[in-house]
């Protein structure tokens, strides 16, 4: 096997890991980095992302505000030191890709400019039109191919981790062009491998966002925190789940019943106003949007379409000229893939999902338990948010966090060196035998599309917006049942070159140990809170029992070990978590007693 | 020892794949009929300078059935290059902006093209007017 | 939209390095809806009636640009481009013209990416400035100089739709000579003179013979035959005018 | 990497296109249709002694050198594309044969026009 030896490895070539590498790289040239990712980079799932990324900016906002709104969104299931450290360093990281070029949209004085986003007291979201996500992915691709100690391995599969003397020392990884594999030697390991929203059936995520990451580091044995809270975007394309940024609403979309009604007013919301407000219906967080769509349909109040209920996102007030400008893609997206013009007709809409909120645990420097092992992005944990992640948070988080793994991974690398290459070896040796068994196993008859059809089938009825006791039940029962049948699973394709199948295969191997995690997390909390929202018997927030994080450890066949972990409370102590007009009166009360107890 | 052997298609006959490239074809063959039309005049400036027999001689061919059918040809293909040229104009010109607006290629190609309409009536009046 | 079920023709050009000659035609009959793009097409084919056909897929929503394919001789993203169009006639799809096919719908890319980081894509500032300094300040009218060379996705349809890159593997290309025109055009940028060292040779610009249909099929807009003819004109003033003026015209 | 001579020819076949756009159509009527076969214009535009007087003229030389010298110029530059196009890569050949041709022609008309004596 081909061996490269690096200092630092990183899976996945996406914002974060891109992100990661460059601060490597800057941190000290002499250090090789070796950026390995299934896809070519500018491929990554961030190109999808599309609203802002959060930063405070405007003289009017404060450090305290954006605190306040992330830890409240995150309904006090956030780690508080992380978060503080997080929006400290945020608008110094946007300035920073700012400097690499990204077109931010600007104001007409030249600064970078600010739109409105859900859960969000002051305007503070940066925004280079609607395709946020992919200015910032192929700026840092880009500006990381001035590094020339950043080598990268495109279209490379990884396979497993290798774990020796008790850390990381390297990944082993499938060249997908020629089905060979590659051994990456190296002192630390950074994973940016992204969510795993295609455990679920209607998503915004791309076909790559499979939970690798997460499913190789849990089966070595790091835990998976808070993975049952699972983001549903309210706003997506029906049946293909295609999303509609949560700036449609920053930008003065309304949301309507059948009856052309905006019920958020009926769900803590209100009043509504003709202006976005900042808290304020449309502009609530995603969780409560969401919940608000399953009432409607529950009261009878969506509208029938071809693909399900849907309820009516309504820009045609914005006019052609001003969507055209801000929100170009949504505009292309609704005309090309529904034949909705949205300056002229209300574009229809559901919930659907779009991000994992929980990940690998990680500390406030993005590292695991297992030493040399870092995370970052999506799917790894460093706790900033919490039962809901507020959106614009996530792409600030790759930027953040994704240079704070670097530097953090690079100083591991330098203080520490490789041992026993030839176990190291041995190891990879072990790891291309167990994937090259999943391609030439005789006796399959499982076939992949089925059992990944069933999976999300099952996850969307047991992990939907609300959940039962019972439903989850089925679901992890079914769960349990598809795992055995993997070990069944047929490849059809034999080929060593872009053998699709065979990585299809592997995918759905770390699809299926998420679920799995997802699903019995979700179990396991006696409560509601954020996106995870209960109907049988406990549908209030458990301060008492479940202020806590969830902790799911790999447990070979079986179920996971549930496990659960204090969640660190620096300066918000949990309250009510309210919105509109009740949210302002919240936070007049909190106030008070602030200064009654101070 | 690579299991790749990239499969690299023949170009052969490209121009007849698609539409657009027929049409650039076409635009790229007038060139053959502008090349054809300045030798024509060549020869008439070389039979000035010969004298005027020698020139009247060019006049009288240029009244032969042939050389009318030629020049129709000609003409219908300059006309084609006339359009074509402006039409790829957009192409060629760096963004600009009038009153804060994009200049829209639009614009630009009906501008060429009414610059060529001014022109050739210009030319002809003067023509005209002279003789 | 009617949700009925009709049934379409879909013809693939297979190649197999390890068993194939040469490319092969291989029809498939698949189900679908009135809302499925061809994408779902062809997953449908993988998922149903044969996993051993291969492409690339991801976002499904036009943007991170690994979809795109021949749909009858034409380039495009396939996740955008719908069956109902296609019926009941049946419709080809084949690997991106131009580009070595490697595996069925999947294409060699790495020329692609070698040009890309040729070209130094990044920002190679005018004037230095430290992150405590903030941002650079840019118009919006400076930002519409180079945002719309900046929205390429890197979906290699222009290259599929040159018949010059097709001709000649050495010209640089639509897609890559629009990103250099991007940061030439941005008005933080300063590394203009650098880059047309490459822009000004024969493999740059100059490569080009204004044929206009990379403009035509991209999905995005950039309008690559813009961001290099324009360019032609800087390069024929630097070329007569270096000796006058050192630094050339560069702006 | 080397930089291209391309500006020089890409400059003559401009211009020559920007020339044959402009006035063209109206340049092969005249001469090529209307005057030959008495339409629109009077009989002797194009006679000895007109043409004659043009080409002694120094504005009329340029007019003339400009029309020829360039149209060849511009379809030169063409032609040597479209060899190009239908594959025909022997590069160094066309070349000559193309530009060459041009060169001459333009030669050739400069030479007649500077003898033609006012």
């Amino acid at each position: 096997m081909e061996v490269y030896k690096a200092d630092v490895a990183i899976v996945g070539a996406g914002g974060a890991g891109l992100r990661a590498a460059i601060a490597v790289a800057e941190s000290d040239p002499k250090l090789k980095i070796a950026l390995i990712s299934k896809v070519y980079p500018m491929r990554s799932h961030t190109v999808a992302a599309e609203g802002g990324a959060a930063a405070v900016t405007r003289p009017d906002d404060s450090l305290d505000h954006h605190f306040n709104d992330t830890v409240g969104g995150g309904d006090w299931l956030c780690e508080q030191d992380v978060v503080e450290y997080f929006v400290a360093h945020a608008h110094e990281e946007m300035v920073q890709m700012e400097h690499w070029g990204c077109p931010w949209s600007r104001k007409e004085d030249g600064h970078a400019n600010v739109r409105p986003f859900g859960g969000m007291k002051i305007e503070r979201t940066w925004f280079a039109a609607d395709k946020t996500g992919f200015h910032m992915l192929h700026t840092l691709f880009q500006t990381s191919i001035k590094y020339p100690s950043i080598k990268r391995f495109d279209e490379h599969f990884c396979v497993d981790l290798v774990v020796e003397d008790g850390r990381v020392q390297g990944v082993v990884a499938i060249e997908i062009a020629t089905g060979e594999f590659r051994l990456i030697q190296a002192k630390a390991v950074i994973v940016a491998t992204g969510g795993a929203g295609r455990v679920f059936r209607e998503n915004t995520n791309g076909g790559i966002v499979t939970g690798d990451g997460m499913a190789l580091a849990y089966r070595h044995g790091v835990p998976l925190r808070d993975m049952e809270f699972m983001q549903y975007h309210p706003t997506c394309m029906p049946r293909t789940g295609l999303l509609f940024t949560e700036a449609c609403r920053g930008e003065g979309g309304f949301l309507l019943n059948k009856d052309g009604y905006r019920y958020l007013q009926d769900y803590g919301l209100g009043p509504p106003e003709d202006k976005p407000r900042n808290k304020f219906m449309e502009l609530g967080p995603r969780d409560r949007l969401s919940q608000a769509f399953w009432h409607e349909q529950q009261k009878g109040r969506t509208i029938e379409g071809p693909f399900g209920s849907v309820v009516n996102l309504d820009l045609r007030h914005l006019g052609e000229a001003y969507l055209r400008e801000r929100l170009p893609q949504i505009y292309e997206l609704a005309e090309e893939f529904m034949g909705v013009d949205p300056a002229h007709t209300p574009i229809p809409v559901v919930p659907g999902v779009h991000y994992t909120m929980g990940g690998i645990l990680a500390d406030g420097k993005t590292a695991s338990g297992l030493p040399g092992l870092y995370s970052v992005g999506e799917c790894s944990s460093v706790g900033i948010h919490g039962a809901n992640r507020l959106g614009s948070n996530s792409l600030t988080e790759l930027i953040v966090f994704g240079k704070v793994a670097g530097d953090e991974a690079a100083k591991f690398a330098k203080a520490t060196s490789i041992s026993n290459p030839g176990a190291i070896e041995k190891q990879a040796d072990a790891i291309q035998a167990r994937a090259l068994g999943i391609v030439n196993k005789a006796d399959g008859t499982e076939r992949i599309a089925v059992l990944r059809t069933e999976m999300a089938k099952s996850m969307e009825s047991g992990c939907g917006i609300y959940r039962l006791g019972t439903t989850m039940q089925e679901t992890c029962n079914k769960i349990d049942e598809l795992k055995q049948r993997y070990k069944k699973l047929k490849v059809d394709d034999k080929s060593k070159v872009y053998n699709t199948d065979w990585l299809l295969a592997i995918e759905l191997g770390y699809l299926l140990d998420v679920a799995q995690v997802i699903v019995y997390s979700a179990f396991n909390r006696k409560e509601s809170r954020g996106s995870h929202q209960r109907l049988d018997g406990y549908e209030q927030r458990d301060d008492v029992n479940y202020l806590k994080h969830t902790l799911a450890y790999y447990n070979g066949d079986g179920a996971p070990r549930i496990e659960y972990g204090d969640v660190k409370i620096t300066k918000s102590k949990p309250g009510t978590r309210a919105y509109g007009a009740a949210g302002v009166k919240a936070d007049e009360e909190r106030k008070k007693q602030g200064a009654a107890n101070g | 020892m690579s299991n790749r052997r990239p499969y690299v298609r023949s170009m052969d006959g490209w121009w007849k794949r698609d539409a657009y490239f027929v049409s650039y074809m076409a635009r790229e063959v007038t060139s053959v009929f502008v090349a054809a039309y300045a030798v024509v005049l060549l020869f008439g400036l070389v039979r000035l300078g010969q004298g005027e027999a020698a020139f009247n001689g060019w006049l009288q061919y240029l009244k032969t059935p042939w050389m009318l059918v030629f020049h129709v040809i000609v003409l219908a293909v300059f006309c084609y290059h006339t359009w074509s040229w402006f039409k790829i104009m957009p192409k060629t010109m760096p963004i600009m902006f009038v009153g804060g607006k994009r200049v829209q290629p639009g614009t630009i190609t009906g501008t060429g093209l009414a610059a060529a309409v001014v022109a050739c009536l210009a030319l002809l009046f003067i023509v005209g007017g002279v003789s | 939209m009617a949700d009925t079920e009709k049934i379409i023709e879909i013809e693939v050009l297979r190649y197999r390095p390890e068993q194939d000659k040469e490319p092969v035609w291989q029809s498939y009959k698949v189900p679908f809806t009135d809302d499925m793009s061809v994408l779902q097409g062809v997953q449908y084919i993988k998922d149903y009636l044969d996993e051993t056909v291969s492409f690339r897929w991801s976002c499904r929503m036009a943007i991170c640009g690994s979809c795109g394919m021949m749909i009858d001789d034409k380039p495009k993203l396939s996740c955008k481009t719908f069956l109902r169009d296609y019926y009941p006639g049946k419709l080809r799809v084949e690997a991106l013209k131009h580009l070595p096919i490697e595996r069925d719908l999947i294409v060699d890319a790495t020329d692609f990416i070698t040009k890309l980081e040729s070209i130094k894509p990044y920002i190679i500032p005018k004037e230095e400035r430290t992150l405590a300094q903030g941002e650079y300040l840019q118009t919006p009218e400076q930002r519409d100089m180079y945002e719309q060379f900046s929205s390429c996705i890197n979906c290699m349809l222009c290259y599929a739709a040159c018949p010059q890159y097709g001709l000649n593997p050495k010209f640089t290309g639509p897609g890559i000579l629009a990103l250099m025109h991007r940061y030439n055009a941005d008005s933080r940028d300063g590394g203009q003179a650098e880059r047309n060292e490459l822009g000004y040779a024969d493999e740059g610009y100059w490569g080009c013979t204004a044929v206009g249909y990379c403009s035509e099929v991209c999905p995005k807009g950039v309008d690559p035959a813009n961001a290099i003819n324009q360019n032609k004109m800087n390069s024929a003033i630097n070329y007569f005018t270096r000796f006058v003026t050192p630094g050339g015209a560069d702006k | 990497m080397k930089r291209s001579n391309e500006p020089i020819f890409w400059s003559l076949f401009g211009a020559g296109g920007m020339l044959a756009a402009l006035v063209g159509p109206a340049l092969v009527f005249i001469t090529g249709i209307a005057v030959p076969f008495g339409l629109v214009f009077k009989p002797e535009t194009m006679s000895y002694a007109h043409m004659l007087a043009l080409s002694q003229n120094w504005a009329g030389k340029i007019f003339i050198l400009a029309v020829i010298a360039l149209f060849l110029w511009h379809a030169a530059h063409r032609i040597h594309i479209l060899l190009h196009d239908f594959g025909v890569h022997a590069v160094t050949a066309v070349r000559v044969l193309c530009y060459g041709g041009a060169f001459a022609g333009t030669v050739i008309a400069a030479y007649t026009l500077l003898m033609i004596k006012a």
